[in-house]
């Protein structure tokens, strides 16, 4: 589902919003719809029947599913009620989930992830900010602002350094194919590993952009695979968190260094290993882009 | 985002003991109040940082008597551990000629299982330790599937170290899955001759998006606010604020973890001493600004600070509504003997740097990063 | 530099935009960068130096493509005023000129159209509606609403027809790969023709439809291209103006029925031995394109 | 969008003739206005209508005297020749005995250029003549190369058809760059034997784009405003209007070429009588009802006006702000006869529809156009 939904040549896939009525879910629901989601339901129990900025509301997954052909679901609910509100989704039938929530317990997400398994669906979360294919379809946070279409796929871990950099490369004419907010929790749906087979054949994108950062081994099981299977396109990462002191967790869950483990150099190391270009700030790294991209198409 | 916290050792026996994992006798104590230790020694006198490596960093020390009590608190008192200063000690009983185990449940992020590890050899080194001296089992979050791979892995050992692994590791199972945990280990788990096993030392971590249905935990860190600043702050002002350098020249107030992480790499690469890390999450003040207000006072009780930055992207927020909000800030904090940055970019920015303009409170803005960066090293060149 | 505009997977071209501080200039100038559009540069003798809205204002076009490399201009100037824009942005060295200006004079536009011959540019106008990549650029009034990237290339005379028909289009989960608004004008610098071979290796293109109307003979003129170079896309039209009657000007300059050329029924035909799936109300052209991408997909 | 105004032919013969095109002499009649015709006869009564093939409708007739003019005229003037009725006549001296040639300009849109076309076969049927009968070059719309064009397509003539195109060819270049024309045809131009040239029919579009600069158009517009009623109204409310079927039953307010249009063609294939084109330029309107108001007064002068349709799709627009201005509208109108359905979509109509419904009106709102046909039908079912 995550394949059709970065392709732009096919049909916008019906997406789902539970928790539809809340404050700042009725915000996004607008936000999105703005930007070409194909938002074909809601879901809150209490608002039932009732028609939300052109969505329909409906009481329950099942019901929403069944209606609306719903494929994809975002859940826009308390951290503690992710688990559950994705359990719905997942057995009216939806096949892939998006969580944007920050805040679901450790152990919720382990066991959705094991309920993702058993239902051959997939995840996107926990607390993604949000995926991407501009103009196309926007399902999470990401700002308007810093969404433009272009040839950069930007694989990200931060909400907001990812945004920063985005905006950056789009002052410099580069916007983006696709953009997948992985989140920065130790337990997630998607990893940045598991993206190398999705944009291998991505024909937009003509280049990665990750956006990591200290703690975990993400970075390094992503270097890993692509060095098994390289991508075929120019990868850049920034990783953020080299002056990071050992022991603090730098807000995201996962951005920890501990036990000498996570650190940036052997992030940095493993990804240059696969091939990567690796910065650790800005600047640099958008400069790098943008020169490649002038060269290749002077 | 919500984080993992490491409890200290001594708040962790505390949990586990109450949970009926065998640990040594022990006490709270810090330079100046000393409790009488139980026992009549030897005594370990052991850091409490949340930290590893304390024992290489002269963290830990065995002392025979009473007299060197005292001694060792102070000198282990007077380190700094990591960036850690040392502000409690835990003491307790020594345990003598035992073998020392492993045993742990620690997150494993690739598979989103727990990783149930076992070793007849355990000690401070485990991480160094051939690959093939450990068992490793995967296993579920549930009870069955824990205890099922704790089996597993037990059975790889020796009839005694299965035996102690297996019971201890019966309690670690049962506190993970009540406590919300995502790491414990025991290491070394003591294993006497008499084939009784006792926990040396306890590391354990806690989810802290779990909290709101931990009461015991919540409890704890009540208790010892002192001990967590970081997760008390976070749960008092409902955002991060961690400092990352006490000596720190320049004061963030930021929002988003991943972009304010970047900002100190980039100021330490470029010379700069940023004093805090900082996710204010500028999306959820809702028209108030407390967070504001604590964020920058917060700052300002750095010794050495200079020079304080804001940078906020806005994706969503209205940037001239967070404008009203920091001058209303500035306002209830009275005079700011400090220069401020700020570097308001996003939705509503050319309305927010009007406001901000407009107040008079010479506020130095700039909207290319970089240059604010500079700005803070010389905020006295500044065309404010 | 249409081709350029039209590829994802290339940097975007800097744009300027001459007039750029009227009112609805401004108004435009924001939601164009909202949607992503790289707007280098405004053009405004008066308020020259000034930055508006992070556009840098120049008093001249030379010295916005000195400053800023801008390649692409849309005037947004008064009718009369379109030509010497359009001159002076193509004597500064741009290599595309859209205009959206309604009421250019008739020999304006064939001088204008001389010109950029002459320079070997490009100009689409004179009254486009705009030109679209969902989520990567817009330059034009196209609205925000009716915007979404997905397979289908809109090529369209009406600019409210094809907003109708997108947003239906939409509703399918069928949104645009491009969308080029050649404008409803006799003279015109990118006519339907025009478009074939910028489209045919356009792969997020799947089908391409055509929002066409009576008069003139653009509509001809296609089918004739497309007999001799198919798409290998499907190709679909609805064409307004079948219950016109002859002699009224309906709105658009060009669509007037005269002396028994420009009807209904000689564009239907000649579309239709073109291989072209010709309607004449929105509903059943929408369900075709819904029914044929459902076929693919299944 | 700007249109291609067809001029009468009387108003282009007088244009022309004042820029030193011979014409026959002619005065304009009415059924009831019969002006003195000059000379002796025989005489050409012309329908004037902005449309060709008035001449296989009846509407040109050769009357040898005074006597047969006023029949003649009457019976032109009960002709509706291809929708439009008959209401003046151009009354002029027959030119006997002559050859007819041809010269022409027009636009040609694929190329951006003017075709300039002669034939020594001119007539009514000059469409439908052999392709090699007629000489067409391209010029650009300057002088030198529409002249050059003029004297290429002329060479091709016989000697004195050559000098007669090549000399009235002359004039309607100089008339086409002065007036902005986008065709002038001479057809009949006549050929005498004696070699004089005198051009029998003359049809002229002009650009309405381009009437701010041409006073001269302008003028003659507001002179003869009854004749070019679309123009006018377009020129006085800044929106076109133009009425497709007198008999209608359906009343437009719609903003958009195209749609209209589509929204004309979706009726009739469904049986409705749209009475109208329309396209309001709902974004121009400014917070100024008076569009709304001339719009909606002007389809209520159709005889046989069931229902209205509001049908406005905002891009930019937003559709609250016009709620309330169709509100003031139907305000400054009274009792509005017959039922109005609105169907608003796109920026604010959640605000829109909540502001109408509030207004207490009986408004019909539907927001699926296939279903708002269908209510224009039958508003009598509406729920309102």
């Amino acid at each position: 589902m995550l394949e059709q939904l970065i392709d732009p040549a096919a049909p916008q896939v019906p997406v789902m919003v539970q928790g539809a009525t809340g404050r700042a879910a009725r915000q996004h629901i607008k936000l999105m719809l703005g930007h070409g989601t194909n938002i074909v339901a809601g879901i809150s129990p209490k608002a039932a029947g009732e028609v939300q900025d052109g969505v329909p509301i409906f009481a329950t997954c099942a019901e929403a599913v069944e209606g609306t052909g719903a494929r994809v679901s975002l859940p826009m609910v308390p951290p503690m009620s992710v688990l559950p509100a994705a359990r719905e989704a997942l057995e009216a039938g939806v096949r892939l989930i998006v969580t944007v929530t920050e805040g679901m317990p450790v152990r919720d997400a382990m066991h959705l992830h094991a309920l993702i398994r058993e239902h051959g669906a997939e995840w996107t979360g926990a607390s993604s900010p949000g995926l991407a294919v501009p103009g196309r379809c926007k399902l999470g946070f990401l700002p308007d602002a810093c969404l433009a279409l272009g040839p950069i796929a930007l694989w990200s871990k931060s909400g907001t350094l990812s945004y920063e950099t985005a905006l950056r490369l789009k002052s410099r004419g580069l916007g983006q194919s696709a953009w997948i907010g992985v989140g920065g929790d130790a337990v997630k749906g998607t990893r940045f590993a598991d993206l190398v087979p999705l944009f291998r054949d991505h024909t937009p994108t003509r280049a990665v952009v990750i956006v990591g950062e200290i703690g975990g081994t993400e970075e390094e099981d992503l270097a890993a695979r692509l060095a098994q299977e390289p991508l075929d396109k120019p990868v850049y990462a920034i990783l953020a968190g080299s002056a990071a002191p050992e022991g603090k967790t730098m807000g995201h869950a996962g951005a920890i260094v501990s036990g000498g483990k996570g650190t940036f150099e052997s992030k940095a190391e493993a990804l240059q290993s696969a091939g990567v270009h690796v910065f650790r700030a800005i600047p640099p790294l958008v400069d790098r882009v943008a020169q490649d991209f002038q060269k290749e198409t002077a | 985002m919500e984080a993992t916290i490491l409890l200290l050792e001594h708040d962790a026996k505390m949990l586990l003991g109450a949970r009926g994992l065998t640990v040594p006798e022990g006490v709270l104590a810090a330079a100046d109040t000393m409790p009488e230790p139980t026992g009549d020694g030897p005594w370990v006198v052991k850091a409490q940082v949340p930290v590893g490596g304390r024992g290489k960093a002269g963290g830990v020390c065995v002392v025979q008597d009473r007299a060197g009590l005292q001694e060792a608190a102070d000198a282990i008192c007077a380190l700094t551990i990591k960036g850690f200063p040392v502000r409690e000690l835990r003491i307790e009983e020594a345990v003598p000629d035992a073998t020392e185990l492993y045993v742990g449940l620690v997150l494993d992020p690739a598979t989103a299982e727990v990783v149930v590890m076992a070793s007849a050899e355990g000690g401070v080194e485990i991480e160094a330790q051939a690959e093939t001296a450990i068992h490793r089992r995967w296993a579920r979050p549930d009870e069955a599937s824990l205890t099922a791979a704790l089996a597993e892995v037990a059975g790889a050992l020796p009839p005694n170290a299965a035996r102690a692994v297996t019971e201890a590791g019966a309690r670690i199972v049962a506190a993970w899955l009540d406590l919300d945990a995502t790491l414990i280990e025991l290491n070394p788990l003591f294993l006497r001759a008499d084939g009784s096993w006792i926990a040396g030392d306890v590391r354990m971590d806690v989810d802290e998006g779990a909290l709101p249905r931990q009461p015991g935990l919540t409890a704890l860190l009540d208790d010892r606010a002192a001990a967590y600043p970081e997760a008390i702050f976070k749960r008092d002002n409902g955002f991060d604020l961690v400092v990352v350098d006490p000596e720190g020249e320049i004061g963030l107030v930021t929002t988003g973890a991943g972009l304010s992480m970047q900002l100190i790499d980039e100021m330490t690469a470029r010379g700069l001493k940023p004093y805090n890390f900082c996710d204010i999450r500028s999306g959820g003040m809702r028209g108030d600004p407390a967070r504001l207000v604590e964020n920058i006072r917060r700052v300002l009780e750095g010794p050495n600070l200079k020079c304080i930055l804001v940078n906020i992207f806005a994706g969503i927020t209205e940037l001239g509504e967070f404008a009203g909000l920091l001058l209303k800030a500035l306002d209830e904090l009275g005079e700011v003997p400090v220069p401020l940055v700020v570097r308001l970019v996003g939705n509503g920015q050319d309305r927010a740097d009007a406001i901000l303009r407009a107040s008079g409170r010479g506020l130095i803005l700039e909207r290319d990063l970089d240059r604010a960066i500079s700005l803070c090293a010389a905020p006295e060149v500044a065309d404010a």
